[in-house]
C-alpha cells in the first residue's frame, strides 16, 4: 500500500514502529525529546513512548554514544541519534575503537547491535564546521555499516535493517531530504545491506552515487537525456558495504562511469570505487572515470561560493559530456 | 567601577545596538538576504556589554555561535558584520564564516565557534601562548551552559586551572541547550559549583544586570592581570528568541518566557537609572536615532558588499605565503 | 563484611595468585613467549580482590589494559588467561586481545579496554540497560587516575548521576599515569572530590588494604543494588612494578617505591591477620603450591593452545548470522 | 656531513634544534617530559629545557590539541605529541574542526602554524585498539599537510619543515621505525613538503609506498630483482599533498604500478592514487594497478594473525608477479 511522505515521516514512522514491536528499542540523542528533534524527526515521540524510551541526553556526544554501545552490548536496541555528523567527531573514539572492535576483539563474545543516525552534509550556509559529508570517509572502518538513504522508502526501510543487524550501522541522512517526499510502501521486503540500486537503466554511461546527489544526478540526465546520452543511474545506498556486483555488471554494460559523492575528492568514496572498479572491470573500461565531489575547501558561508563548492547538476553534465567525448 | 553618566550611556547605547541589530537580522533572514543558521542574543545583552566593557585592546575574546552581542559589544562594526551576514567580501570573515564565524583580528576576536565547547581548548593555549611570552594579556571564553555536559569543558577547566593561566570562563546560563533544559543535562544544575571543583575561583552573577556583569568581569579581569590565574563567571540569564530560526519551542512556556521578558537586561537597567537618578539624563530617542542610522548604514553596506570572485574559492585553504 | 578464616584464606589465595602469575608473565615475556605491552598489576592486588568479592555471579565488570588482577578475581581462569596471552583460540578472547583485552562473557567480563576513559561510557550504557530492564544489576567499572582527566570521565560521571544508574566507579589511584604523576595532571588531586562534584556518593578508601576495599565494596554495592545510584571509591594504590614493559621509571625515586612496597596489599593483610590471630591457621605454602600447580596449568594449557587458522581472520569482523 | 644515527635520535634532534633556534618553539604531549615520551624520543629535553618549553599533559587529547592551536594563533610555534595516532580520535573535533578551518573561515586572518607528531602503525601485538594506520584517512582534510617520514633524514627534516610551514602539519612517525639507523645530512636543504621522492629507479614496474612499508617494499624488491624485474620504488613522503607528478611521471615510464600502504584497503590512501592516476595517467596503464593493504579487520593480538593482516615483503612480491603476469 503506497502513500506518500516525507523522508522525515519515513523516519519517524520507522522508529515508531520499530518501538511499538521491540521493547529493547529506544531513542537516544541531543534534543530527540522535548525539542522534538533537531530536525523534528523524533516530533511527538516522547508523548508517545515517554522519557523513558526517547531519552535527552546532555551536550556528551562520546559518552552517550559509547553508552549506546554499552546498552546494545547489554540487551537493548538503542538507536543513538548524534544530531548531525560535524559532532560525531566527538564520539570518533568510541565509535572505531569501541563499537568497530568489540566483537572481534572478544573473539565473537560480545556484538554490538547498535544504530547511530546522524544529519549529514551542507549547502545550506552552515559554514565550515556544520556542513560535513563523511559518510564515505566513516566507510573506511571495518566492523561498521554504513547506510545512506536517499528515498522516502529507503528512510523507512534502512532503519529497519539496521536494528535488525547483529553489528553497529551508521545511518546518514542528508538533512535537505526531510521535507523531500516519496511514496512508501510498508509492505514490501527491504532491499538487503549492502544491495546498491540500479535507479535509472541506460546504455551509456553509469553515474555511481549515493544519498542527496542521487537527485542532482537525475536532474543532470534529464539534460542529457535531451542531448540523446542514455544514463544509467546506480543508488549506492551502501557505503559500507559496497555492492562490487551490482556496479561492475553496470560497467560491463556500458564503460563509462562517473560518480558523484559530497565527500571532498581526496580520499573520497569515489577513489575507492575508482579502485575497485580498476581492479575488477579494468578492461571494461572505454575512457578514464571521472568524479564529481566536493571542491577540497571547509565549505564557505556565502551562498555562491558554497553552492559551487558542492556538486550540482551543471557540474555533473559537464563531467560525462567529457567523458563521453561531446561538447 | 561606579556607573557614571557616560558609562550609563554607553552601556544603554550597546545593549539597544545588540537588540536592534539582531531585530533588523530577523527581518533580513525572513527576506532570505541573511541564510544559514541564525541564532539571537536578544535577552542576553548586558553579558556581553558587561565582559567586553572590562577588557582591554590587547586582550583575546573567543565565543560561540550566539556572538553577534559580544562582537558588537567588542567593537567590530556592525557594517562588517552585516556584510558578513550577507555573506560579502566585506565582511569581518571575508563572507566565508556568517552568522556563527564572526572573526577579526583587529580586536582579537577569534571566533564565532560552532561546535559547543570547542573553542575552550583554543582558549586554553591562547592564554598558554601569552603566559610564556610574558604578556600581561587576558583571554575571555564565553559560552553556553550546554557547554558544560561536553568532555572538552572538563578538559579545559582542568588545564587552565593546573597551569594558572590567565582566562576569564564566562558560562552564559540560560537555562537551555536547544531544548533541553539544564535539569535534564547537568547532575549539578549550579554550574559554578561544577567549575569551583577544579579549584577555580568562581561566581554566579545576575546575567540581566549589565551593572552586576560589569563589575563582577571588571574585578575578574584585574584578578587575573594581576594573578594570572582563570577566574569562572556563571551568568545568569534567558534567551528570548527561539534557539535559532528553525525552533518551534515546545520545550518552554509562554508564561515562563514572559516572565524572563519583565527582567530583561534592557528593562532592569533602566529600572536601575532610574533609581539613580540617571536615566532623565538619557535621551533614548536620540539613542534609537542614532542606533537607526548605524544599522541602516550597515545594512547598505552589506547590499553594496561584493561577493567574492568564485575563482577564489580554494583561497586560504592554506597560507598564502608557503615556506613548505 | 565479617573476615572469617575462609575469607582470610580466599583473600590471601587470590592476592598470591595475581602476584605469582603475574610474575610468571615477566618470565614468560622476556622469553618472547608472550608479546605485545604487559602492564602489570603488582603491588594493586587488594583492589582487585576487595571489589571482585562484592559481587554477585550477575553484575558486570568494565576494566582497562593493566585487568589482569581483575580477571582472576572475577573468576575467569588462569588458563584461560594465559592462553589469551599466548594469542591462541583457547584463550578468554580466542587470542584476539591479549593482555589489554581480555573479555569473558560467562563470568560479564566486558573487557580489557586501552584507552584511557574509553570504557566509563559503556558502563554508562550497560547500566542503563540494566536498568531499563528492570534487571537489579550493578555494572563497575574500573579505571586509573589518569582517567580522571579525560572528557569521557567527566561526561560518563554526570550521565551515570543524573540518570541515577547502578554503577560502581572504582578509581585505582596509584598516583601516575604512565610517568606524569597525579599532581601534574589535576588541578584537583583528591579524586573522590571530583567525583562528589557530580553529586555522586564518593569515598577515598585504602587501596592497600584488601578488607578496606572490600568492606566498602560491598556496602557500596549493597546500596547501589537497592538505591539504584552510583558510587565512586577512589582507591590509593601504588604500582610495584614499570608503567609496561618498556618503561625506564624515569619519573620516581627508588625510596618511593621502596616505601610503598613496604605497605604492600599481602604485607599489610598479613600484619592484620597476624593482629587478629588468624595467621597462624593460613599454610602459606600451602597456598604458594597449590597457587604454583595452577599457573604450571596454565603455561601448560597455553603452550598447547592452537593458533587460529589464517583463513578465519576476518571471522567476526560481523556476525556471523546477519539479518541485514 | 654525515653521521649514522636512529630515526628516534633523528626527530629528537630536529626537536632540539627547532628549540634551540626558536623560543616561539615547545613540546607538549602525555608523558614527553619526565618519562622522556612513550618512546622516549624526547629523552634528556626536559633537563635542556625545562618544563616551561616540555610539558607534561594530563590526558586531556582534546584539550591539549586545541590548546595547541590556540597557542599557534597566538605566536607560538607548538609541538603537539599525541603519543600514538590511536589517540587522536579524542582530537579530531579540534583537528578537523579547528586547525583545519580556522583560516578559511577567518578570510585569512588566523592562521595555525601548529605540528602535531604521532606515532602510528600496527606489527607490535597491540590488538585493536592501538594499531590504527590513520595517515592515509586524514589525508582526506583539507586544510591539514599529512607527512610520514621513512627515513633517518625525513624524520629530522620533515619536523624542520613543519615548523617553517605556516598551517597545521600532522606528522606520523611510525613506532617500529625508531630504531631504525640511517645516515643523517643536516646540512643540506630538505626536500620540500609534498614532494615524493625516487627512492630507487627501476624500467618495469612502479611501487608507490610511504613511511615503514618502504622497507618491506625494498625487501620485496631484493628478490624481485633477483627475478629480473626492474622495480621503480617511490617514497611518497608526504600524502596530502601528493606528488602527481613525480607519480604519474614514472607511470609513463614503467605502465604498471602497485601501491603499497598500511591503512585497510577499502577508502585507504592507496584508492585516491588509483583514482588520480586513473584520472591523469590512464592511457599510460597496461594493467590494472593493485595494491597491498591492511586486511579489513581490527588488528588482532595473535602474531601470525597480525602479521598476515599486514603488508608484509612476500605479499608484495606475489602482487607485482600478478601484476607483471609472471608466476
Ligand atoms: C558538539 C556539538 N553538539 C551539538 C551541537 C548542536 N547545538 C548547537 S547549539 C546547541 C545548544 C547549546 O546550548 P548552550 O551551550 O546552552 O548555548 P545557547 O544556545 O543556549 O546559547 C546544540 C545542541 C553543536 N553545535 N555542537
Ligand atoms: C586515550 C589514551 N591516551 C593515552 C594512552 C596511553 N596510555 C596508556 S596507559 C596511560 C596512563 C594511564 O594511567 P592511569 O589511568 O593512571 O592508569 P595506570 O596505568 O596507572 O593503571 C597512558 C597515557 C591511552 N591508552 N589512551
Ligand atoms: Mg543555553
Ligand atoms: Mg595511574
Amino acid at each position: 500500500m503506497d502513500n506518500i511522505i516525507t523522508y522525515r515521516e519515513a523516519v519517524r514512522e520507522s522508529i515508531r514502529k520499530a518501538m511499538q514491536e521491540d521493547e529493547r528499542v529506544f531513542l537516544m540523542g541531543e534534543d530527540v525529546g522535548h525539542y522534538g528533534g533537531c530536525f523534528a524527526v523524533s516530533k511527538g515521540l516522547l508523548d508517545e513512548f515517554t522519557d523513558k524510551r526517547i531519552i535527552d541526553t546532555p551536550l556528551s556526544e562520546s559518552a552517550f554514544t559509547g553508552a549506546g554501545i554499552g546498552a546494545a552490548m547489554n540487551g537493548m536496541r538503542p538507536i543513538v541519534e548524534i544530531m548531525t555528523v560535524n559532532f560525531s567527531l566527538l564520539a570518533l573514539d568510541q565509535i572505531m575503537n569501541n563499537a568497530a572492535t568489540l566483537l572481534y576483539m572478544s573473539g565473537g563474545q560480545f556484538n554490538v547491535p547498535l544504530v547511530i543516525r546522524m544529519a549529514t552534509g551542507g549547502g545550506k550556509q552552515l559554514g565550515a564546521q556544520h556542513s560535513h559529508s563523511l559518510e564515505g570517509w566513516f566507510a573506511h572502518i571495518p566492523g561498521l555499516k554504513v547506510l545512506t538513504p536517499a528515498t522516502v522508502q529507503d528512510a523507512y526501510d534502512m532503519l529497519t535493517l539496521a536494528l535488525a543487524d547483529p553489528d553497529p550501522v551508521l545511518i546518514f541522512e542528508n538533512s535537505l531530504l526531510y521535507n523531500s517526499k516519496g511514496s512508501l510502501d510498508t509492505k514490501v521486503t527491504p532491499l538487503a545491506i549492502g544491495k546498491a540500486q540500479v535507479y535509472k537503466e541506460g546504455k551509456d554511461i553509469t553515474i555511481l552515487t549515493y544519498g542527496i546527489n542521487l537527485f542532482k544526478v537525475l536532474e543532470a540526465v534529464e539534460s542529457l537525456e535531451k542531448e540523446g546520452i542514455a544514463v544509467e543511474v546506480i543508488d549506492l545506498r551502501s557505503l559500507r558495504p559496497l555492492d562490487d556486483e551490482t556496479i561492475m555488471k553496470s560497467i560491463k554494460k556500458t564503460h563509462k562511469v562517473i560518480i558523484v559523492d559530497e565527500g571532498w575528492k581526496s580520499g573520497s568514496i569515489s577513489a575507492e570505487i575508482m579502485a575497485r572498479i580498476n581492479e575488477q572491470a579494468f578492461y571494461e573500461l572505454d575512457t578514464p572515470m571521472a568524479r564529481v565531489c566536493t571542491v577540497e575547501v571547509p565549505l564557505p558561508f556565502a551562498k555562491h561560493l558554497e553552492d559551487e563548492a558542492l556538486p550540482h547538476a551543471k557540474k555533473i553534465v559537464d563531467v560525462v559530456k567529457k567523458v563521453m567525448g561531446v561538447s | 567601577m561606579e556607573l557614571n553618566l557616560t558609562k550609563a550611556k554607553e552601556f544603554y547605547y550597546q545593549m539597544l545596538l545588540i537588540r536592534r541589530f539582531e531585530e533588523k537580522c530577523i527581518e533580513l533572514y525572513s527576506k532570505q538576504k541573511i541564510g544559514g543558521f541564525l541564532h539571537l542574543y536578544i535577552g542576553e545583552e548586558a553579558i556581553a556589554v558587561g565582559v567586553m566593557n572590562a577588557l582591554s585592546e590587547d586582550d583575546a575574546v573567543l565565543a560561540t555561535y550566539r556572538e553577534h552581542g559580544q562582537a558588537l559589544a567588542r567593537g567590530i562594526s556592525a557594517k562588517s558584520i552585516m556584510a558578513e551576514l550577507f555573506g560579502k567580501m566585506e565582511g569581518c570573515s571575508r563572507g566565508r564564516g556568517g552568522s556563527m564565524h564572526l572573526f577579526d583580528a583587529k580586536t582579537r576576536f577569534y571566533g564565532g565557534s560552532a561546535i559547543v565547547a570547542g573553542a575552550l581548548p583554543l582558549a586554553v593555549g591562547m592564554a598558554l601562548a601569552d603566559k610564556m611570552q610574558n604578556k600581561n594579556r587576558v583571554t575571555v571564553c564565553i559560552f553556553g551552559d550546554g557547554a558544560v555536559a561536553e568532555g572538552e569543558f572538563h578538559e579545559s577547566l582542568n588545564l587552565a586551572a593546573l597551569w594558572k593561566l590567565p582566562i576569564l570562563f564566562v558560562c552564559e546560563n540560560n537555562r537551555y541547550a536547544m531544548g533541553t533544559a539544564l535539569k535534564l543535562t547537568e547532575s549539578e544544575t549550579e554550574i559554578y559549583k561544577k567549575a569551583a571543583s577544579y579549584k577555580i575561583h568562581s561566581k554566579q552573577v545576575d546575567g540581566m544586570s549589565v551593572i552586576d556583569v560589569a563589575k563582577a568581569s571588571k574585578r575578574a579581569v584585574e584578578d587575573i592581570r594581576e594573578n594570572g590565574e582563570p577566574i569562572f563567571l556563571e551568568c545568569l540569564t534567558y534567551r528570548f528568541r527561539a534557539h535559532s530560526m528553525f525552533d518551534a519551542e515546545l520545550y518552554r512556556e509562554k508564561a515562563e518566557v514572559k516572565e524572563w521578558k519583565e527582567k530583561g537586561p534592557l528593562v532592569v537597567f533602566e529600572e536601575k537609572l532610574k533609581e539613580m537618578g540617571l536615566w532623565s539624563e538619557i535621551d533614548v530617542q536620540e539613542i534609537e536615532n542614532e542606533i537607526a542610522s548605524v544599522i541602516d548604514e550597515a545594512v547598505e553596506f552589506a547590499e553594496n558588499g561584493t561577493l567574492e570572485p568564485i575563482k577564489d574559492l580554494e583561497k586560504f585553504v592554506y597560507s598564502e605565503v608557503n615556506h613548505g
